[in-house]
């Protein structure tokens, strides 16, 4: 699966499916608190599942200001 | 996870208030605790004409949404600040969302009307860029509500943003910024009311809204605000959050229901009256924004002109 | 890195003051800087007789050896809890540290005194240990201070300890504690007069004294202690520390010059009277020592007997 971050800075990673999104934030060490998962035009929650060949956004919804 | 009121698949956790809903439901609930803060904190009526300072971002963008679906008179005010790329990919975004809801966006630019940007007004002053463009904002907030004749000023502060304000505020003990921290500032001495509907809800609902209803909003941040101070406060109060949820927003709450009125009556309010150039309140001779522009060259003429003084 | 004041190699660096001592000069800012808490405060006199709480952890240890080297008249006071092997090693602490100096160091045995320990306490009502622990110790210091006609209670607090609690009851606005955190209660209604001389010095800085200065101090925590909320917020302060060196202090000095009078005068005093079964001060009619030992079915005799009331 793919893994796209774009805040702070454009990055992604690749991971191998099927894993849990709460696994996915672990290993990226993102506080659940602060983080959104998106899939398309909607969410994940952190016990779905994403599937090898999918792709999702991480992003943090922390903001300046 | 499932909705907590409909069973159906959830699209989001909320550990604080220990439940989940799917899209329909959040979008429900978000709306609602908005609408319980314009109530809880008497802000405004469906009379009133708002102003929403909209910068191109989730919360402004949000904010300025759900006021227009709940009915409200709601225009929105971009200020340009000419902070080059940013400003112009926020600019294009706060547009767009107006031209698809037919809605009156109202536009400011810092370069037209004093020939100046903030990465210019940094420069020359040698001083952080947020210290400039904060000032710069807020003064054209109220100059631009004052020339439109709104009554009230929204902005889209959020649970995350407050509560980060006031754990610096309380850090420092800055008891005059906690005495003005307020999800209301009642209009006095030339000030509009200001109001920030948003502050039940944290950084992470805002977002979430923004995503489930299709907002388009800069997901990049202000080159400017990188590395700040907020960014810190926040990240804390994340982890604090993580162990015990509910605690950002009995931080924040708590302060607005208890805090706030012990430290009210133990702070001085200062005198405020007209600035000497620009007519806008102060508590100085000339406001901070005129004694910021003419440290940086911009006449006396062109700052009385701008905001409308003969 | 070198001693700021002689240039030898230095043993303990201080981020938050900018600087590094060699042994001799840490311990001579060391305490320098209890000598000011003291000072600041007015806590206390070098006639005044002092009780110190020691629990043979480093705080108090190394509070009572500071004030005995200050010079002043200074006698320690063991509360043994019966937790187990913690409390037998910790009371061994207490007894050489005071047999190697020939200082007094009185003993009061929960046991011996009412038949019960904090663990049959904590069984019996459900409770969390702590809550019943530190009910009794607070109860039997005041009593032991009263019973030797001590001048000043003092305890081991430190900076971290005080930021850490006030922290606590920011993030919950607990007012009335906010107006009773103080590094001095003065004495009223049957309460004696409290201070805390280690409140300007870092659980850091008083582990190194110790250990500089060979205090064998008891280095496990009491196994009830073991996760509770207030590791979380020392961490967090800490974290803010390593980002801005002089922020816990800032926070807790600030609100002690500062915030802490703009609360008082909101908040309003309970009133205070003797218990009706011991004669120590309390807001209710039964004091809650009394009321946790009557519920754990100490009788009313043995309460009066052991507060020498007849
Ligand atoms: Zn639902
Ligand atoms: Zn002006
Ligand atoms: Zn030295
Ligand atoms: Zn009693």
């Amino acid at each position: 699966m793919r893994v796209i971050m774009r805040i702070p800075e454009k990055k992604e990673f690749t991971f191998s499916g099927p894993k849990k999104v709460r696994e996915i934030l672990r290993e990226l060490k993102m506080n659940p608190e602060a983080t959104l998962v998106i899939k398309g035009n909607t969410l994940l929650t952190l016990d779905d599942v994403v599937e090898d060949g999918e792709e999702i956004e991480v992003r943090s919804a922390i903001s300046g200001g | 996870r499932l909705c907590k009121v409909c069973k159906a698949k959830a699209v989001i956790e909320l550990p604080q208030h220990n439940t989940a809903f799917c899209r329909e439901h959040f979008l429900a609930y978000f709306e609602n605790q908005v609408r319980r803060a314009i109530q809880d904190f008497r802000m405004f009526t469906t009379e009133d004409r708002i102003l929403v300072a909209v910068s191109g971002g989730k919360d402004s963008l949000v904010l300025w949404e759900v006021l227009l679906r709940l009915g409200y008179r709601a225009d929105g005010l971009y200020i340009d600040l000419g902070i080059g790329d940013y400003s112009a990919a926020s600019r294009e975004k706060a547009e767009a969302f107006a031209a698809a809801r037919g809605a009156t966006l109202r536009i400011v630019s810092l370069k037209e009307q004093y020939d100046v940007t903030v990465p210019e007004l940094a420069r020359s002053l040698r001083r952080p860029a947020c210290s400039g463009c904060g000032l710069a904002k807020r003064y054209l907030f109220n100059l631009e509500a004052e020339k439109g004749e709104y009554d009230v000023l929204a902005t889209g502060h959020n649970l995350d943003d407050e509560a980060a304000t006031l754990f610096g505020n309380v850090l420092h003990w800055n008891l005059e910024a906690l005495r003005r921290q307020s999800p209301v500032l009642e209009a006095e001495n030339g000030f509009r009311r200001k109001v920030k509907p948003l502050i039940r809800l944290t950084e992470r609902e805002t977002a979430a809204y923004a995503i489930l209803t299709g907002i388009d909003y800069i997901v990049e941040e202000c080159p400017h605000a990188v590395g700040a101070r907020s960014h810190l406060y926040k990240e804390l109060l994340n982890q604090l959050e993580l162990h015990s949820p509910g605690a950002k927003r009995q931080f924040l709450l708590g302060f607005y229901e208890r805090g706030r009125a012990a430290i009210e009556g133990a702070t001085e309010r200062p005198e405020v009256r007209p600035c000497k150039v620009c007519g806008q309140p102060t508590v100085a001779e000339v406001c901070s924004f005129c004694r910021m522009m003419q440290r940086v060259g911009v006449d006396e003429v062109r700052l009385m002109t701008a905001a409308g003084v003969e």
